[in-house]
């Protein structure tokens, strides 16, 4: 497959859904160490949202799944992770916008675009123990390869990587930031969530194949 | 020590719904709680006035519903606990809010409530709503040093700007006077808290984070977060000699200067205790010659049950003087 | 559960002291410590009305140096903690509360309290100060069942005896009247309160009874004191279906009703939990035809940091009403 | 000894004042199993208040230290039980008032009083697992003796045997009887005061003959 149209496009949110979904109780407490607890129990909420608003979009082009993605997270979700993971999206929606199906290099600008936004709202960098930290080396691996087959497979993993090389990180923005030091040696439960989704992803395209 | 994990509630998820319906059950004649989920005045206020809006995490109660009424806010927007609401959420409260003279939109600095209203603030744009301007209150002094005040937290010595924000909204001044006015409460103001314990959340039924017996912890965030590190608990005027120097020197306050004081309990902390750490402050800022014109002790914005307080003075000036005296009539902040 | 054991004190025998100068020293502009350790209101009532005078144990703040003020209490006799005082601090009380209309004694109904304000009332006797009545008062139906009344503890729906109580003795009211007015409201009050965790004293430091996780007592006293005995832990809805029941009956309210209705947080429970909570109640009074005239949410007396609340019921007349209504201003009793 | 003046009465008390300090911890322990754990620090900075108020009179009457005693009680302690410890002694002046030195008979109309008034402000009786259950045994054995020297051993063991009693009880006077049946096992700490007080009296008789 060289496209991807508004049928994957949900069928991709969906999967993700999915996974979060199955990863609430993991991300809970990963978020229990750091933070306060909550991070699966609200995205997979607002992941299932989107879900649900998707379904009754009437007819939509992948940018209004994309949207519909967007504002559920923003608005289902709240709180500063709310207003990132829904910036990853809702910057996405540009580069879609008017396009009935998508190529790899548009998913790959949408990605660019998301993760841009989401450094400048956020002023994480990677290194800083959020969810930046996995996806910046995840759509840095989905632009080094030439089409879907090889960019999901590749973004999958350099997620997981990224998220796992977070745990011995310092946490410098997010709730963690202020346990300093104290933040070393548990993972990140953002890049867990960005892994979680590019495993969906690939997992989806898979069974696509 | 553990804290106490049952909270007489129903379900988590419905925790901010029926807290705003009770809520506004019992205070029906100051707040209203509109169909989208905004706590309102029961009685807005003349067309023409600056609006006053804010947005917030829930579990800090009586902050902020606790605020809503006459010489205070307009329109406070709940989010779910400890998280800041959506940006649709606080475009629909800015709306509310919205009696012809513009609407100023608080943020107490967190990065959720930082987040959403600027992304809400997009939106207005996008939308063409204008007449709307943001300003970002801070006042704790263990979140960042001196010379970054823009990066410290907002914690509860915002009282100060609440009350006094409120008071001159209900005047004639227009949207960028009202901003000037919460910047320069904002400029005078520092706090510094401590905990003895921790908290649950009531969503997960788990302890916030691990607190040892017999330790407190100086710089405590108002959602648990950790502040200048653990030490050995001490005993109330020592803990008072150990708090308030560094809030003295950050600003600085000096001899002469008049303040505000402010004992926030932050949930299961006594009156008891507070009473008897106020008796030091005030003897400790007689000493340094600075002279109080007016004192709050107790729970303005808390953290679930966590035993802690904050210490928080504001610097006032005739203008912010007469701000203060004004009538209030929130829920939980009442003035003649 | 553990109860946090450290508190923010200096020595266990300076706590009552230094409690009171903190006090004082916050709220100089309602209430004034006198050199024998009383605390009274900043300006005195006019001369000829009724005075009125509490004596009771600490470690309930605000309860009750927080009423007084005008339309409240003119002096409060604090003892040491949960300690009602001894009579001759009862005697100079009463004294200053003289402003030749007669002093009426108020004793929330414990032991303590009411053996010393009786060797109290003798003393006076002796010592020819005539025109001092001792009023008995009491509200927690789960101490003493129905038909014996009076052998029940005086809790935290006493709060609406001393609020109308307090709005009746700024009027001409004489003794006998405002003894009996106080008789009426006590006899249209019941109150029962539920806890879900123990305290910790903090003249011994240890806690004062054991609690285990997951469980509550309904029924439970303002010390502590055990009531109709323990349960598992239930949700909040459930929690006000099992107390607000025996609460209607024991009057009985009944439908046609008005009432004021006071959630007391007793110490570390949450406004959050509490709005959830009225929020049931409010609804459950409503399907039972009672209308709520007005209501008040938050720690009025409270046992140290005990995780309960007490729920007051009381039904009022026209005569009651504009006694509730009437302006008040102790430190943590404000209406306009 | 026939009869005893006023050093002797203050001497009295200073010795129940010592022994009632040296019990201070092992009454806060037992007021801690049935009420509020303070009855020890309360009790003995009561009494050592009434030593001290009883070397600022001029030439005091036996009276007059009771009297003396009563109030440093009463005030000193606050409480149902200063209230009560004070009317042990406040109702004991009557009966002393006018004598120089106190007969066995005296002192006997004394404590009776004490008693008397005790039992008729506490609503207590013997059963009740209060102070009257170590109080009214010893004052019947003292009663019962012919002279003091037979008079206070003969309360001290009673009061000693009466305070032990009321372990088996279910208390129905003071913050205990809340706790009902859980109330049965331990000690009532006022009982074990009485106990103290008629004990440290018949040592410091024992030392006098
Ligand atoms: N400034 C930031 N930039 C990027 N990611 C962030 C930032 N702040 C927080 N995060 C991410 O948000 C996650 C926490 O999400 P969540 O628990 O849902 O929010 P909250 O901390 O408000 O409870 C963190 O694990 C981190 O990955
Ligand atoms: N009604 C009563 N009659 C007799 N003795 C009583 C009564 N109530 C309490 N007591 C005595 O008082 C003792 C408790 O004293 P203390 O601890 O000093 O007072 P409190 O209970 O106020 O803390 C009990 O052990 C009991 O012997
Ligand atoms: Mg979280
Ligand atoms: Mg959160
Ligand atoms: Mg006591
Ligand atoms: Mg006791």
């Amino acid at each position: 497959m060289s496209h991807i149209g508004s049928a994957e496009v949900a069928e991709l949110i969906a999967a993700v859904a999915r996974r979060v979904g199955e990863g609430r109780e993991r991300l809970n407490r990963l978020d229990a160490k750091l933070g306060d607890g909550d991070h699966g129990t609200s995205i997979s909420a607002a992941f299932a949202l989107a879900v649900e608003q998707i379904a009754v979009l009437d007819q939509p082009e992948p940018a209004e799944i994309w949207l519909a993605t967007a504002k559920a997270l923003m608005n289902g979700m709240g709180g500063a992770s709310g207003a990132l993971f829904g910036t990853l999206f809702l910057k996405g929606v540009a580069p879609a916008r008017g396009k009935g199906a998508l190529t790899k290099l548009d998913v790959e600008a949408m990605w660019r675009a998301g993760l841009d936004g989401v450094k400048a709202r956020g002023k994480a960098g990677v290194g800083d123990k959020t969810m930046v930290d996995a996806l910046q080396p995840a759509v840095d691996a989905f632009a080094a390869s030439d089409d879907f087959s090889g960019a999901w497979p590749a973004a999958a993993e350099a997620a997981r990587a990224g998220a796992e090389a977070s745990a011995a990180m310092i946490a410098r923005q997010g709730r963690a930031k202020f346990l300093g030091e104290r933040s070393i040696g548990h993972q990140d439960a953002g890049a867990t969530t960005i892994a979680l989704m590019f495993e969906a992803v690939q997992m989806w395209w898979e069974t696509r194949e | 020590m553990s804290a106490r994990k049952h909270k007489l509630i129903n379900r988590p998820e419905d925790i901010l719904g029926e807290m705003l319906e009770g809520f506004c059950a019992a205070y029906g004649d100051v707040a209203r709680l509109t169909d989208n989920g905004l706590v309102v005045r029961a009685q807005p206020k003349a067309a023409g006035k600056v609006g006053l809006v804010i947005g917030n995490g829930s579990g800090h109660e009586p902050a902020m519903i606790g605020w809503i009424g006459e010489g205070l806010f307009d329109v406070n927007i709940a989010g779910e606990i400890f998280t800041a609401p959506g940006p649709e959420r606080i475009v629909d409260g800015i709306r509310a809010a919205d009696c012809g003279g513009g609407v100023l939109v608080c943020v107490s600095h967190h990065a959720g409530d930082l987040l959403n209203a600027e992304l809400a603030l997009e939106l207005c744009e996008a939308e063409g709503i204008t007449d709307v301007e943001m300003v970002v209150l801070y006042d704790d002094i263990s979140s960042a040093p001196k010379g970054r005040e823009s990066e410290r937290r907002g914690t509860a010595g915002l009282f100060f700007v609440w009350k006094m924000l409120g008071a001159f909204c209900e005047g004639d001044g227009d949207l960028a006077a009202a901003k000037a006015l919460a910047e320069k409460v904002r400029d005078n103001t520092r706090s510094l808290a401590m905990s003895l314990s921790s908290c649950a959340s009531p969503i997960t039924g788990e302890v916030m984070f691990e607190m040892p017996e017999d330790e407190m912890e100086i710089g405590m965030g108002l959602h648990g977060e950790m502040g200048m590190g653990r030490q050995k608990a001490l005993g109330a005027d020592a803990t008072i000699d150990l708090m308030l120097p560094p809030i003295l020197e950050d600003l600085p306050f000096a001899a002469g200067d008049e303040v505000l004081v402010l004992l926030n309990n932050s949930g299961s902390m006594t009156l008891m205790e507070l009473f008897i750490l106020y008796r030091r402050a005030a003897e400790a800022l007689a000493e340094a010659g600075i002279r109080v014109y007016g004192s709050w002790i107790g729970p303005y914005a808390t953290t679930q049950e966590m035993a802690g307080f904050a210490l928080s003075l504001c610097r006032v000036d005739v203008e912010m003087k007469a701000l203060w005296d004004a009538p209030a009539n929130g829920a939980y902040m009442k003035q003649a």
